[in-house]
Parts: structure tokens; C-alpha cells; sequence
């Protein structure tokens, strides 16, 4: 058979598919798997499926690409039967059109060699009194708004809520006025690291799983998973694929609870499915945004909000960059 | 072997560069074409080339008439200004080049060429590039270039304009020297008036896109048809006048002070505008000899030129007159002192336009 | 010639600072394309500085990393072709503005040199859509298009300026010998404006070479180019693989260029 | 002969008459006719080539900054349902609407079109594309009887008529709101155009910033290019070759490459602040990645060499006799530079600085790389609305300004310099 | 007014393209260096304008030495060859520069401009820009240019070169005249000896970086002291030949085929290395006049001049000899026959070197 296509978003994450899944895939069914990578950009599957040339099998999706792919029918709908009950997964982690794979969490994160005194809770990050110094975040309304209001004090059931009100939406941007100056965007997710690594700030949100590698690039960076802020990827496959069953078995592979919990190994991304979490070694799980030590306050990120109400903040969060 | 019908020029549509020419050239004669800068000289030679198209009119070459015939079908030798030698190739392949679109290659080749090189004295440089020549070498690859084919009618547009005035003339005699041996028709286009006279069999002056006069050098210089001519070649005291009328052949005028000329030109000059031509060297310190004419005149500035010396006059009045005396002569009249002068009747052209 | 033999003092010493900056100024215009070559050979997988440790393992990535070696074939091919399309065409429209009685030459060469001063993203999203409407995108063929595009104005150039030192009296000399426009233009044009064909080839190449904004909206997974692979490395990955990659082809272009200048000395010698 | 005899005489007709202008004319376009054909023959495979794989793609492409095909392609039935109602009342139209709005989103989920169409209606208000989706979402949920309760049950905002009255506006085949947005205005309920509010006004802003920046590019490259050209063109045969070179290096170096380096020397840890540190000339180390700074440097350096060629060309030219005249009449040094000389390079100063403020209107890598959030230019932003948010109209209109300013700069340098004047290396 | 002791002038450190320059200008004079191409003219115009330093001497500016004195400070006129027109600035603007930096402002510059535009005969011309006006106006702005803040010296270099041959001659009127009213001392260089001749109060003929001579027009013409000066000036023989001695301020000398001629030239010349030199047109027919001189020589051949023709000898055995005669008087003979000729003592120059 043709090699199986595969795309995902390429670095450390895909890395670790590769040693996890991909090859493990291509060795019990002899289906070579080729790779590509991307950015995450929804065109780019679009452009695909419009030239009316799918060549990719599967690809790796975030939320927001999911529900507005979802929503516009470029990926073929999912026969849930042939991947697993759907109940073993998390809530909100399944969908029509796309199968949940891990799940992230945008953490805050600093430099152990650098700080004498590091940040415990996602306050810190807005106390300048007892850690000065620039903050790094990324360049995206989305998780710094949340950030903002919990910091402030916005219980995490709250948050959406309070944010989908002008006077919420007023308070969170006044939250970041307080460390506007100090602020150092980051856009692309290789860029945390890096900034905590050339010591242009002393304190950064990140991804966790960027943070993990960069330690064992040999960086003492620490995690504070205090309302860490949680969102998943999902397996799609984008309409026209040329073998949507050989896509379905795939899929199913990959979210098998032995393989999804491999992934655990090379990056600490946690499985979204209930009965890959038993099987993730202890060491690992200890890293995990869903092992329960660390899930106490966190935030679950709602994508819906965002494709809702995106528009209009990212225009007054451009507007309030700029002045 | 070459004519002219009525050939009309224009580039932009409004100003006519060629006016109305007429023109046959004859088998074997050396033509030039002279006039001013702008005169329309390259752009009949570019017509008789091939490489413009004339607005109106024909151009018949050995009787043919040439419009659809393109330059490469012509077979016609044309040395360029600049030469347009190529720079790329050695001078040997500059030129055996037209003998490669007439199929001879080879040995044939290679002897004609060596053939042309040494009519142009250029033997044993076959192997040099453009580049590696003088401007006066370079000039002799033009040539041997355009002759090798051993076309009937070659071209040459100023061939010699780039030259210093010693190989420039070095080089006259030479084509003058090849033409007559190869026994070519040549049209030959300069606005040297010394090259043109030095050269041709005949000349064709040209100005405003017009012929003015077509004849040998020896009366293009002594007997000008126009004040245009006249002026254009050589030095020239242009002098208004009235016609009185004419008797045994020579005219008679009367000048703005009254003083009577006899000149020779045209028995009956309809036109008002007329003019007496004088040329400088032509005017003589009155020494009772044969002239007709003898007038007074004060001189105003005695210029030395060398061999010569030019003096400023005033007569007829208040005419501007300037005569060249040899330097010998010359010695004698002084600055502020008037001066009789004299000078023949054939020698007065009258003149009209 | 730094200084006229009149100069005063003070011109002089004006002179002399002058000199001085316009040597900082040319410091600053090349220094920087050296900085990467210490980073490419630094064990960190972090672009900090002073270098801890030195290695090869990034050149070993470059080559190694099926990835790259891919999208530089990818970056050959497509430059290669466009290059072929941007110099047959841009050499013809050449050759035909630089003919006398060229009709409307202002306004064809306004839009012949467009696509150098065209925003890229402008070209890039445009050629996007449209493309995609006929099904080009992520394909080599639409890629090879576009970058022919942004390249022919740099072929058009080059020829053109070739074009004006030509004497068009040595394509008449020739015609006048007795050979037709044909055999004129492979004798004695071609040759002769050769140099600037391949300038212009040359920049062509680099164009389509160095193009990243087209190339990262037309391209699929398989057509990714090295400049592609390279932007998303510095966005996404920070990953020293680049520097290797930056650092190879900084070398191959300054050798690319030393050769050209070498070639142009030589020839005018 | 009788013929031959007719055909001579139109020839001698026709040469007596051509002395009038006229006629002289069409001659002379007679006669070159076949030469223009022939030029532009040569040049019309690269014409055609730039006008399908350039022209029509950018031509095509800005056109989506007024289409508006989503009401109309999706909700036919429900705009016919809407054009008599009259939109300016306080009431939401009548049953027919909604039964005709349902019929639509009915289709629309068949042809999965009714997310396009929400993410229309979303940017006219937001919240729009949750409600269209719930409806469909609950499509087989809709009882027969009055449907008004049963939308308004989903979702109160139905009962009102703002709702509808988006629709209604939007079944036209063409848009200004992509045009209006992208200068920060806005059509409210009544039509009217008003400006958007502050914390909505961002691309007027942008605008301002990519001039902004595009100048103090082409200034810096001004400042650090004139010198500089001045010595080259002062500098013996040899040397002044040697530093051309240097200037023209850069040109065939990636650009991307150097935009690496700069991220390399800018930021924190990087070479600048590495030697500013060892020289003592700071104690803190300066952020200068990710700021106006850092993105004018970079830029500065990418385009000084488009000022340098084009200001040494003109300066080569100056003969040196002007300064010499100048001197000898009296002028002391500087006034001879100053009044004499620099005013005689305005024409290479004008051609490298409108090419450098042209081309850097355009930039996106990189802002992007270098740039912090405030340095990012339109550029930025267009690609931002196509990869991240699919919304093409927003794009053009972006696109349609970034293009407009590019090509009145264009323009006028045409008209100062001219396209023969460009020249490469 | 200006002079130079002993300047000596290298740009490279080995050659002397000024070798040893004595000189010394006298007020109110038109003072003319001739000579070829590379002789050293520009660069002696150039250190007296402040624009070069001499290696080695001095120049003395009306007693002064001005070694240190920058050009804008010595106050001399200076028009360049290529006029070096400000091309931004209007002809008016052109012409008041000077006064701008002697602090001549508003109404007064503007007379001074407008006063200085009459005197070269461009009135109203005043707004025109540079590019708008043809070679000769640029000429004239460039003098008035020079002349506006009247300098006592002014200098010029070439200044007629780019013009054609009438509008050269015309300008040299002009100047003449100028310089002649306003009493200004002027050092002009051409490489044109007819345009040294008409011009100049003295000429000053330079070869390899020395002065050759330095005389009146006349004196230089008929009396050059060396080969240089006879070739460079006018055209002329060269005939190899030995000297026999001199007798009443006659030389006499033995030529080639042992004819003996009668010369002038310097009584006891201690050089073998001897030549005459005769001027063509100083040839003339035999017509049994006073000419000391009288040889036999065969006419090669002939050719038609316009007003003159030129012959070409041989005589004193196999010596080509040119002579240039009279159109008339050469109408006679014919290419091929005998002839001849004769010549005076006085135009029989016996030269060195
Ligand atoms: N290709 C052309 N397009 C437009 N006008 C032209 C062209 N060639 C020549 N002319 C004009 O036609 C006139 C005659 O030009 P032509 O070259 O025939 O003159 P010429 O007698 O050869 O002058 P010269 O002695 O300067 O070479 C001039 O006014 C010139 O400007
Ligand atoms: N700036 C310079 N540097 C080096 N050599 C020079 C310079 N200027 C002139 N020369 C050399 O000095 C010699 C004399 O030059 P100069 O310009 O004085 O001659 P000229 O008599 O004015 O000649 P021309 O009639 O050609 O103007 C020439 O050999 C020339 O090459
Ligand atoms: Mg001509
Ligand atoms: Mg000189």
C-alpha cells in the first residue's frame, strides 16, 4: 500500500508521534508512514482540499481548526464505531469530525538558574513588586485574557462568563495594563524557551511540553501549573482523503490507549482518553497537565467563545498593543 | 545602377527628413553624399541599404525596384561610422562572415579573406581581435569586410569620422586607391567638404533633406548654383545686389553704394533676393592685371593665419568684406589704411536664394 | 583621488571622517551576514552567545534530515525551472522594447517591473486564490509560475541595460552582409548580450531561490522549499539546523558572487 | 494596360498628395507598422505570461474586498422573504421569513455552507455564527406551528429586528464593509457611515505605522547611504570596485538569512548587547529584539543597497570640474559642496529613496522575525486574515490599500525616475 | 603679473609632466599655450588656478607666492573645457554665483549679472537653464561666469574645443574682443595652432612638459627655432641636409642629391643633425622672380583643394616634397611632367633637432 500521509506541527511534538506512533504504526502494519509538517494554518488544508488534490491522509488539528473546519465540512465526519466508545474520552475532547489526541496546557514558566525566588501561583506573573522583570506572553488575546482574570481573582467556572461582558473583557485588559510595559511577545511556541533561555524575560507563559524538552536540552526551566490553562489536539481527516478507511485505521491506532500514552515518554503531553491515563508511566505522569496534582485549578479553553467574540477582541487586543 | 525616384523620408510623421530626392548613381563613380549634420545623408544611405523603408517614392537598384528586397538580399558593401566591426569574433571571421551566408566556406573562404586582408594591408592580423586594432586598422576591416564578397556598390557612412586628421587622410587615398583598382561604385557619405572635394567624382550636397547641387568638385567649388553651396564649401563673402541685366555672357549688378559688378551666373535671375558670391582667396590686391573688377575698400583687421593673411574689409559702403591674401602679400596693407582690390568676373557668382 | 590636491584642512579632516563612516557603514551592511557561522557550529540548541561548546551535529542534522535535503532539491528544481521561463520570456520582451517604434514602451515596462515593487504578500495571496481555483496550489507547477513572475522584471532589466550597450549598426553590418534576422540574432546579438542573459539568469535564480512569502502559501507539505523550511524553523522550532542552513548558503552565494565578478574582471581585461 | 495605367496613376496621386501632414502620417505609420508588430510580438509571451500568472491573480484576488456571496448564495429564500419587509420598524419580519430562513439553513447543512455564512454574519455582530450554527444544530427540533416562538425559544435576539435586518443588508451582491472596516468605519443599522470605536480603530492605525516605518527606513538608509555613495564614488578605481562589492553582497545573500542574523545580533543575549556589555558603554542589557528599533535596523540594512546604487550612479556622473568651477569662483568648500554638488545628486537620491519607501511598504518577513507586536505592518496582518482566519474580504481590502499607496509611489516614481532607470548590480 | 621660476610638476613621483616651467605673464596680455595632447597645458593651468601643487618652484600671482592660497581665494576666472556649467541652476544663477561669496547681494548682483550677459550677447537668456542653451550660449555663460566679479587674470582651457569649426571662429572673435575692452590678462590653451595664431598676443608652444618657444604669431610661424615648432605649426617639408656655412646672414647647406640651397637659420649650427624645413605654400612656380632658391622636381600628383591645390614632389633625388599652390596658378600642371619651383632664403628655415 501507498505510504499513509501524515501532518502534524513538526518539532519536538512530532518527535515524539514519531517514536510513539508513527513508527509503531508502520511496523504492525507494515504501512510506511511519510510526514509533514505545518504551522497550523487552516488554509493550508483548505488550499488543499480546494485544489481538489487531497494528498494528506490525516493531520493533526487544534480546536479552533477543528470546530471551524468542522463547521465548513472540510474533514469527513468520523465513524466513531470503528475508533472506540466515545465515552472513554474526556468531555468536549470528541467530536463529529475530529478525534482528541492529548491535551497541553499554556503554563507559566521561568528560569530556575536565573530566579532566586520562583513564582508559585499565576499571580506572580502580574507582581512586579516581588519579581521584576520583563514577562513574556503570547501574542494572542486568547489565554491572556483568561490569565488576567483569574489572576484577578475570577474564579475559573466564571471566566467565559465574566469575559463575554464588556465590563469583564474591560477588567481583564486593565489586569494587563498593570505588566504592560514588561511584556514581551512571543508568537511562535519555540519562541518561550528561547526567551526564558537568552534571559529576555524572567518569567514566560509557555507550553509545557516546549518547556519539558528544553530541560532535557539541559535548561533548569520550572513550571508553575497554577492555572495552567488546558486545550487538545485532535486527529482529522481532511475531506477527499483518497483512503478514509486506512485514515479510520490509523486513527484508531494512534488513540489506542498503549500508544496515546507512549506519547507521554518523549513529550508531557497527557492522553484525552480515560484509559491511556493508566497507562502513562508514573515518572511521567508526574509531568503530565492532567496528572491530578496539577489539575486542581485549571481552565479548560473555550474555543466556541473564541470563534464567537475572537473577531472583535483580537481587534481591540491589536488596538491596545499598539498604544 | 542606382536611382532615386521621388524618394520622400519622415520618422515622426510631421517634418519630412528626405524632401523630394532624385538621384542616379553611375556604375564605377566614387558619389559623395555632403552636408551638414542632419542633412538626411545617413538616412539616404539607410534607404539605399535596406534599413529604413522610404514614406514615399522608389529606389531602383540595376533597374529593380527594392522596397520588399530585405538588407541581408541586397548585396550591397556598407561600412558603418563606427565600423560595427564584431567584436566577439577575430578579425578573420569579421571577415569571411558573408562569405559563410553565400556558401563559401573552406579554403575558398580562407583565401578570400587573406585576398582582402592584404588589399587593405592587414596581412598576418587575421588572428587579432577589434579590440587589439588601431581605429585606423579597424577602419581597414570594414572595409575588406564589405569588399570581400565583391559586392557591385559598397556604402560608407563617415567611414573616416573617427579618425585624427593625419590617418584620416592617409586613409582617403587608401579608398580612393581601391575603389579605382576594384573599379566598386561607391557611395560615400561625409560632411568633411576638404574629404568630399579631395575624393569623389561627384558630390551631392545636401541640406534640408533636399540635393542642392550635384556636379564634380572642380565647379561645385567654382561655380555654386546656390547661396547654400556657395557658403557651405569654402570661405564666402555673401553680398546683396540688384540685377542690371546681362551682355557677352557675363551679368551685370549693381551693388548697395551704387558700384557696378560684372559677375557670371544665370542670364536672367527672375528672383528679387539676390545675392554676389566672393570667395575670400579669390579677392586680390588690385595689380592692374586683367580682372573686371576693382573696387576700394578700408581695412578694418588684418588677422595672420600662418601661411596666409586674412583681412577684414569694408567697401560697397558699408559691406563686411574678408579676403585672404598670402602671407607675402599681406605683409604690406595695414590695419586703418584703404586698399584697392580686384577680382574677376567668373569669380563673382551671382547668386539667388 | 580620496581628496582633491586643493583640499584645506578642515576639508580634510571632514574628509577623513567621511571616510571613516562610509567604512562603518559598509562594516555594518556586511558584518552581520557572518554572524550566523559561529552559531551553526555551537553544540547549543539555543541561539545565545558567547558559544559554550562547538559542533558539527547541525551540519550533520542538514544533511542527514530527509526534511531538508528535500526541500533543497524542492528549491533547486523550482528555481531552476522558473529561472528557465523568467529568462526565455524576459530576453524576448527585451529584445522587443528595445526595439525602436516599440508601441507604448512606458507603460509595458511599468507593468514588466511591477512585480519587483509589488508587495510579496499581495502577490503571494493573490496567486493563492487564483491558483487554487484552478487547482495549482500545492503543486511545483504554480509555484514555478509565480516565482517566473517575480522573476522576469530582473531578466527584463539586465537584458535591457546589456541591450542599450548594444550597437543595433552591428545587427544592421550583419544584416547588410548578406544574413537574415535569424542568423543575425544567433551570430552576432546573442553573443554579444550573453553576459547579461545570464545575469539576469543568475538573479533569477536567486529570486526564486531566496523567495519565502509565495512559496509558504503555494506550497504543500511536498513542495516546501528550503526558505520555507528555514522561516518555519526560526518561527516554530528554534532549531540551530538553520544556521547550518543559512551558514551553507551564505557561503555558496558569496562564492556564487566572487565567481561572477571574477568571471565580469576577466572578461573586461 | 489599361489597369497598369489606372494603378500608376493612383501612385503619383498619392505622392503628390503626401506632402500634407495627414497623409504623411498614415504613410509613415504604413511604413512601420510591421516593425512595432514585430517588437511587441517579442515581448507579448512575457506580456500574457505576467498578466495570468500577476496581474489577474492580484486583479481577482482584490476583487473579494467587495464580494458578498454568502447571504445571497445561502439564504436565497429567506433574502426573497426579507425585501418587502421593511427593515427600519421595531418588529421582526413575519412568519414567511422564518419559515423561509429555516428552508435555507435547512440546504445550507446539506451543502456544509451555513459555517461560512455564520462567520459572515459574525462580522457584522458578534455572536452571529453560534446562533446561526445552534439553529442548524436544532434544525430537527422545529415543530410545525408559528416558528417566531421557537427561534426566539433558541435564542431571544431573533425576536428583534436587528437580526434580520443584518441579513436583509447583506443579500446584496457587493460589500463596503471590507473597504469601510479596513479605514475603521462602519455602516450601522441605518445605513449610515460612522467611525468604528476606539478599541475596534486598528488599521487606520496600521496604515499610519507601515508609512511610518517605511520612512524612517528610507531616512536612516538616506543617512547612511549618501556618505557612503559619496565615498565610493570619491575612492580610486580599485577600492571604490572593492566596495561596491561589499554593497552589493548582501543583494545575493538571502534575505532571510539576513534576518536571521539580525535575530541573532538583536536580541538580549546577542551580539550587540555582548559587546556593549564588555565595552562598558551599558550596565543592562537593552531589548532591542522585538522592537521599532530592531525592525528599522534590519530593514535599513536589507535596503541600503537600493539607496547606495542608484545615489553613486548620479554621483559617478558629476563631472569633477563642478567642484573645481564651483572653488574657483569663490565658493569655500562646503558652500561648493553644498550649493553645487548635493544638489546634483537629487536625482539619485529621489530614485533610491522612493524605491526604498516602496519597498518597504510591502515588508513581512521581517516584522515578523524582528518585530515586536506594534512593528507589524499591514503585510502582517494580511497574511494574519487569510492563514488564521480565512476572512479573504478583510485581506483584499488590506491588500487594496497596501496596494493603492504602493502604486501612487510607483507612479510618481515613474514619472521622476522611470522605469529605463532601474538597474541591477 | 604671473609667473612661474623653475616648476617642475609630477602626479606619479617618476615622470615630469611639468619638467622645468619659466614663464612669466604680462598684464593685459592674451598669452596662449599650444601644444599636443599630454604635453603638460592643462597641468600648468591648473596649479596657476590653485588646483594642483607644483612638485618643485614657485608661482608668483602679482608678486606673491600662492602656494598656500586655496582656489576660491586667488580670484582668477577660470573657464573649463567643458564649461562645468551648474546644470541646477538657472544661467542667471550661474553667472551671479561669484558675486554670492564677495558679498554682492540683490539689486547690485543683478546688475552685475545682466551687465555681464550683455557683454557675451546673452540678454534675456538669464532664466534659461544650462541644458536649454546650445554649445556656443554655454560657452558665453561660462566666460561671463568667469568675468562677473572681474578678475584681473582669467584663464581658459580648451574652451572652444566641443564647438564646431564656425561657431569656434566666431567665438574667437568674441573673446578677442572681450579681452580686448575690458584689458583683462588672459591664458588661454588650445592645441589648435590656427586658433593660437588668430587669438594671441604671444604663444607659448609646449611639448614633453617645456616651454619650445615662446613668441609672437608672426615670429613663430616664419621663424621657428626648433623641428617641434616647425611641424606642429602650419605644415611643412622636412628635408635632411648638411651644412655648408654661412655668408651675409645666409646659411647655405648641401642637400641629399648635393643641390645647395640658401637658408636662414642660426649662423653656426653645431649639430650633424640638421634639417630644412619649407613651407608648402611658400613653394611656388618659377616664375623667374627674386626667390634665391630654384630647383627641378617631377609632379606625383595633384589634388584639388577648393581654393588651392596640392602637389605632390620629387626632388633632391627621391625626397617627397609637398607644395601648395594658388587653384589658378595650378591649373597648369600636369601629374607626371616636370616642374619648376622656387623659394625663398627666408623660407628655407635650417633647424636642430
Ligand atoms: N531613427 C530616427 N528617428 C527619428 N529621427 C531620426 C532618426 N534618424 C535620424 N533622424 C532625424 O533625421 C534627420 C536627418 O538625420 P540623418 O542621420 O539622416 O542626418 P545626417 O545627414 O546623417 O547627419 P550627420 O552628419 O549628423 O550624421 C535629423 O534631424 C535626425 O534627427
Ligand atoms: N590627475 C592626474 N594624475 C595623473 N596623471 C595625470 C593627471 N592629469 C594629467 N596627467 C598626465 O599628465 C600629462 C599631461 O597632462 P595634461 O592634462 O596637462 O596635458 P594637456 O597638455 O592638457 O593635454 P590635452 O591637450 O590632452 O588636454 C599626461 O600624460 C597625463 O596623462
Ligand atoms: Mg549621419
Ligand atoms: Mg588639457
Amino acid at each position: 500500500a501507498d505510504p499513509l500521509s501524515v501532518m502534524s506541527f513538526g518539532g519536538a511534538y512530532q518527535d515524539a508521534q514519531r517514536k510513539a506512533v508513527f513508527s509503531a504504526y508502520a511496523e504492525e502494519t507494515g504501512r510506511a508512514v511519510s510526514e509533514q509538517e505545518y504551522g497550523g494554518e487552516i488554509a493550508k488544508i483548505k488550499a488543499m482540499i480546494d485544489s481538489g488534490n487531497t494528498t494528506i491522509d490525516v493531520v493533526d488539528v487544534d480546536a479552533p481548526t477543528l470546530l471551524q473546519g468542522c463547521d465548513e465540512g472540510i474533514f469527513e465526519t468520523i465513524d466513531w464505531e470503528k475508533i472506540g466508545p466515545k465515552s472513554e474520552w474526556l468531555a468536549g475532547t470528541t467530536s463529529d469530525c475530529g478525534v482528541g489526541t492529548i491535551v497541553y496546557a499554556t503554563v507559566l514558566s521561568y528560569d530556575e538558574d536565573k530566579l532566586e525566588k520562583a513564582p508559585t501561583k499565576l499571580a506572580d506573573l502580574f507582581d512586579l513588586a516581588t519579581f521584576p522583570g520583563k514577562r513574556g506572553l503570547w501574542k494572542n488575546p486568547a489565554t491572556n485574557l483568561e490569565f488576567a482574570l483569574l489572576a484577578d481573582g475570577v474564579p475559573s467556572q466564571d471566566v467565559y462568563a465574566t469575559l463575554a461582558t464588556p465590563d469583564g473583557l474591560d477588567r481583564a485588559f486593565a489586569k494587563l495594563d498593570t505588566i504592560k510595559d514588561q511584556i514581551v511577545w512571543w508568537e511562535a511556541g519555540a519562541q518561550a524557551p528561547q526567551l526564558l533561555a537568552s534571559g529576555e524575560v524572567t518569567m514566560t507563559t509557555a507550553w509545557n511540553g516546549r518547556i519539558f524538552n528544553a530541560n532535557k536540552e539541559g535548561r533548569n526551566f520550572g513550571i508553575v501549573w497554577d492555572n495552567q490553562i488546558l486545550d487538545s489536539n485532535y486527529w482529522v481527516i481532511p475531506k477527499g482523503a483518497k483512503d478514509v478507511e486506512g485514515s479510520l485505521a490509523f486513527i484508531r491506532f494512534a488513540v489506542e490507549p498503549k500508544v496515546l500514552a507512549g506519547i507521554a515518554k518523549y513529550i508531557p503531553y497527557g492522553p484525552v482518553r480515560s484509559t491511556a491515563a493508566a497507562e502513562v508511566a508514573p515518572e511521567d505522569a508526574r509531568n503530565l497537565p492532567t496528572s491530578p496534582a496539577n489539575l486542581t485549578t485549571s481552565l479548560t479553553l473555550d474555543n466556541a467563545f473564541w470563534a464567537d467574540h475572537g473577531d472583535e477582541i483580537r481587534k481591540r487586543f491589536t488596538t491596545w498593543l499598539s498604544n | 545602377m542606382v536611382v532615386f525616384e521621388r524618394v520622400q523620408k519622415t520618422y515622426d510623421g510631421r517634418t519630412l527628413v528626405v524632401e523630394d530626392l532624385n538621384l542616379a548613381v553611375r556604375r564605377g563613380e566614387f558619389l559623395t553624399m555632403l552636408g551638414p549634420s542632419g542633412s538626411g545623408k545617413t538616412t539616404t544611405l539607410m534607404m539605399l541599404g535596406g534599413f529604413e523603408q522610404p514614406t514615399n517614392g522608389r529606389i531602383l537598384l540595376e533597374g529593380q525596384a527594392v522596397e520588399r528586397l530585405p538588407p541581408e538580399r541586397r548585396d550591397i558593401g556598407f561600412v558603418f561610422q563606427n565600423y560595427a566591426l564584431f567584436p566577439h569574433m577575430t578579425v578573420a571571421d569579421n571577415v569571411g562572415f558573408p562569405l559563410r551566408y553565400r556558401g563559401i566556406r573552406g579554403a575558398e573562404a580562407a583565401r578570400r579573406v587573406a585576398e582582402a586582408l592584404a588589399m587593405v594591408r592587414l596581412d598576418g592580423l587575421g588572428e587579432r581581435r577589434p579590440a587589439q586594432l588601431s581605429g585606423g586598422q579597424q577602419q581597414r576591416v570594414a572595409l575588406a569586410r564589405a569588399m570581400v564578397f565583391k559586392p557591385k556598390l559598397i556604402l560608407m557612412d563617415e567611414p573616416l569620422g573617427a579618425l585624427d586628421k593625419q590617418l584620416r587622410e592617409h586613409m582617403q587615398i587608401e579608398i580612393r586607391r581601391i575603389q579605382q583598382q576594384l573599379g566598386i561604385t561607391m557611395v560615400y557619405v561625409t560632411h568633411d567638404q576638404s574629404e568630399a572635394l579631395t575624393m569623389s567624382d561627384r558630390i551631392a550636397v545636401f541640406n534640408d533633406g533636399r540635393i542642392q547641387q550635384l556636379s564634380d568638385p572642380v565647379t561645385l567649388y567654382d561655380r555654386p548654383e546656390n547661396r547654400f553651396v556657395a557658403g557651405f564649401i569654402g570661405d564666402n563673402n555673401t553680398l546683396p545686389c540688384e540685377f542690371l541685366g546681362s551682355e557677352n555672357g557675363l551679368a551685370f549688378v549693381r551693388m548697395k553704394d551704387g558700384t557696378r559688378l560684372a559677375a557670371s551666373g544665370p542670364a536672367h535671375p527672375a528672383r528679387s533676393d539676390l545675392t554676389v558670391s566672393l570667395r575670400p582667396e579669390r579677392l586680390g590686391l588690385d595689380d592692374a592685371g586683367s580682372a573686371e573688377n576693382r573696387i576700394k575698400a578700408r581695412v578694418l583687421d588684418k588677422t595672420f593665419l600662418g601661411d596666409r593673411v586674412r583681412l577684414t574689409l569694408e567697401a560697397f559702403g558699408t559691406e563686411r568684406l574678408v579676403a585672404s591674401l598670402p602671407a607675402a602679400e599681406g605683409a604690406a596693407v595695414l590695419p586703418g589704411r584703404d586698399v584697392g582690390m580686384a577680382f574677376s568676373a567668373a569669380d563673382c557668382r551671382l547668386l539667388a536664394r | 583621488m580620496w581628496l582633491p590636491a586643493y583640499a584645506t584642512r578642515s576639508e580634510r579632516l571632514c574628509r577623513l571622517a567621511v571616510v571613516l563612516f562610509a567604512f562603518a557603514v559598509l562594516a555594518f551592511l556586511i558584518g552581520p551576514l557572518f554572524v550566523v557561522f559561529p552559531l551553526s557550529v555551537s553544540k547549543d540548541p539555543f541561539f545565545t552567545f558567547p558559544i559554550r561548546e562547538y559542533s558539527w551535529r547541525w551540519y550533520a542534522d542538514f544533511f542527514q534530515n530527509a526534511r531538508w535535503m528535500h526541500s533543497l532539491v524542492n528549491s533547486l528544481v523550482a528555481a531552476a525551472a522558473s529561472t528557465l521561463i523568467a529568462t526565455f520570456l524576459g530576453t524576448l520582451a527585451a529584445l522587443g522594447i528595445s526595439r525602436p517604434g516599440f508601441p507604448a514602451r512606458k507603460a509595458v515596462m511599468a507593468l514588466m517591473i511591477s512585480p519587483m515593487i509589488m508587495p510579496v504578500v499581495i502577490v503571494a495571496v493573490g496567486a493563492y486564490m487564483f491558483f487554487g481555483s484552478l487547482g495549482l496550489t500545492n503543486t511545483r507547477t504554480g509555484l514555478v509560475l509565480a516565482h517566473a513572475a517575480l522573476a522576469i522584471p530582473f531578466v527584463v532589466v539586465t537584458v535591457l541595460s546589456a541591450l542599450s550597450t548594444y550597437d543595433s549598426n552591428l545587427s544592421r553590418a550583419g544584416a547588410s552582409l548578406g544574413a537574415g534576422p535569424v542568423s543575425v540574432f544567433f551570430a552576432v546579438t546573442l553573443p554579444l548580450i550573453l553576459p547579461g542573459i545570464v545575469s539576469g539568469a543568475l538573479l533569477a535564480f536567486a529570486v526564486s531561490f531566496d523567495e519565502v512569502i509565495v512559496a509558504l502559501f503555494l506550497t504543500g507539505a511536498d513542495q516546501r522549499t528550503l526558505p520555507v523550511q528555514m522561516f518555519s524553523g526560526i518561527r516554530d522550532q528554534i532549531n540551530p539546523t538553520i544556521m547550518a542552513a543559512a551558514s551553507l548558503l551564505t557561503t555558496v552565494s558569496i562564492a556564487l558572487f566572487v565567481l561572477l565578478n571574477l568571471i565580469r574582471r576577466v572578461k573586461r581585461a | 494596360m489599361q489597369i497598369a495605367g489606372e494603378v500608376t496613376m493612383t501612385q503619383t496621386l498619392s505622392l503628390t498628395s503626401s506632402a500634407s501632414a495627414p497623409n504623411l502620417r498614415a504613410a509613415l505609420r504604413r511604413a512601420e507598422r510591421p516593425g512595432r508588430l514585430g517588437a511587441l510580438a517579442l515581448a507579448l509571451p512575457a506580456l500574457l505570461f505576467l498578466i495570468v500568472t500577476f496581474a489577474a491573480p492580484i486583479g481577482l484576488f482584490l476583487t473579494t474586498a467587495v464580494r458578498n456571496p454568502e447571504v445571497r448564495d445561502t439564504l436565497p429564500q429567506t433574502a426573497a422573504a426579507l425585501a418587502g419587509w421593511d427593515g427600519d420598524g421595531p418588529a421582526a419580519p413575519g412568519e414567511a421569513a422564518f419559515a423561509a430562513l429555516l428552508a435555507d439553513l435547512t440546504r445550507a447543512k446539506e451543502d456544509n455552507t451555513a459555517a461560512a455564512l455564520g462567520k459572515r454574519l459574525n462580522y457584522e455582530s458578534a455572536g452571529m455564527r453560534s446562533r446561526i450554527m445552534s439553529v442548524v444544530r436544532h434544525l430537527g427540533n422545529f415543530k410545525d406551528g408559528a416558528l417566531a416562538p421557537q427561534f426566539a425559544a433558541l435564542d431571544p435576539v431573533w425576536a428583534s429586528p436587528d437580526l434580520w435586518a443584518i441579513i436583509k443588508r447583506n443579500a446584496a451582491p457587493v460589500t463596503p464593509y471590507y473597504l469601510l472596516t479596513a479605514v475603521d468605519l462602519q455602516q450601522d443599522a441605518s445605513g449610515a457611515i460612522t467611525r468604528v470605536a476606539e478599541d475596534q480603530a486598528v488599521f487606520l492605525g496600521i496604515l499610519g505605522r507601515t508609512l511610518w516605518i517605511a520612512g524612517l527606513v528610507t531616512g536612516a538608509t538616506l543617512l547612511l547611504g549618501f556618505p557612503t555613495a559619496y565615498v565610493i564614488s570619491l575612492a580610486p578605481a580599485r577600492i571604490a570596485g572593492f566596495m561596491l562589492l561589499m554593497v552589493l553582497l548582501p543583494l545575493w545573500t538571502s534575505l532571510l538569512v539576513r534576518t536571521t542574523a539580525w535575530v541573532v545580533l538583536l536580541q538580549t543575549d546577542g551580539v550587540i548587547n555582548q559587546v556593549l556589555l564588555a565595552l562598558g558603554l551599558t550596565t543592562e542589557k537593552l531589548q532591542l529584539m522585538l522592537t521599532r528599533f530592531g525592525t528599522v535596523t534590519a530593514m535599513t540594512h536589507i535596503q541600503l543597497p537600493f539607496t547606495i546604487l542608484p545615489i553613486f550612479s548620479v554621483m559617478k556622473s558629476i563631472p569633477e570640474g563642478q567642484m573645481r568651477a564651483a572653488r574657483s569662483l569663490g565658493a569655500p568648500p562646503f558652500f561648493a559642496f553644498w550649493r553645487v554638488y548635493a544638489p546634483q545628486t537629487l536625482p539619485g537620491v529621489t530614485a533610491g529613496c522612493l524605491m526604498t519607501f516602496i519597498l518597504s511598504l510591502g515588508y513581512y518577513i521581517t516584522p515578523a522575525l524582528v518585530g515586536g507586536p506594534r512593528d507589524q505592518m499591514l503585510s502582517n496582518f494580511i497574511a494574519t486574515y487569510i492563514n488564521r482566519d480565512l476572512n479573504w474580504g478583510m485581506a483584499a481590502a488590506l491588500a487594496g490599500l497596501l496596494l493603492v499607496m504602493t502604486l501612487s509611489i510607483y507612479l510618481l516614481f515613474l514619472r521622476l525616475v522611470g522605469a529605463e532607470r532601474i538597474k541591477l548590480g
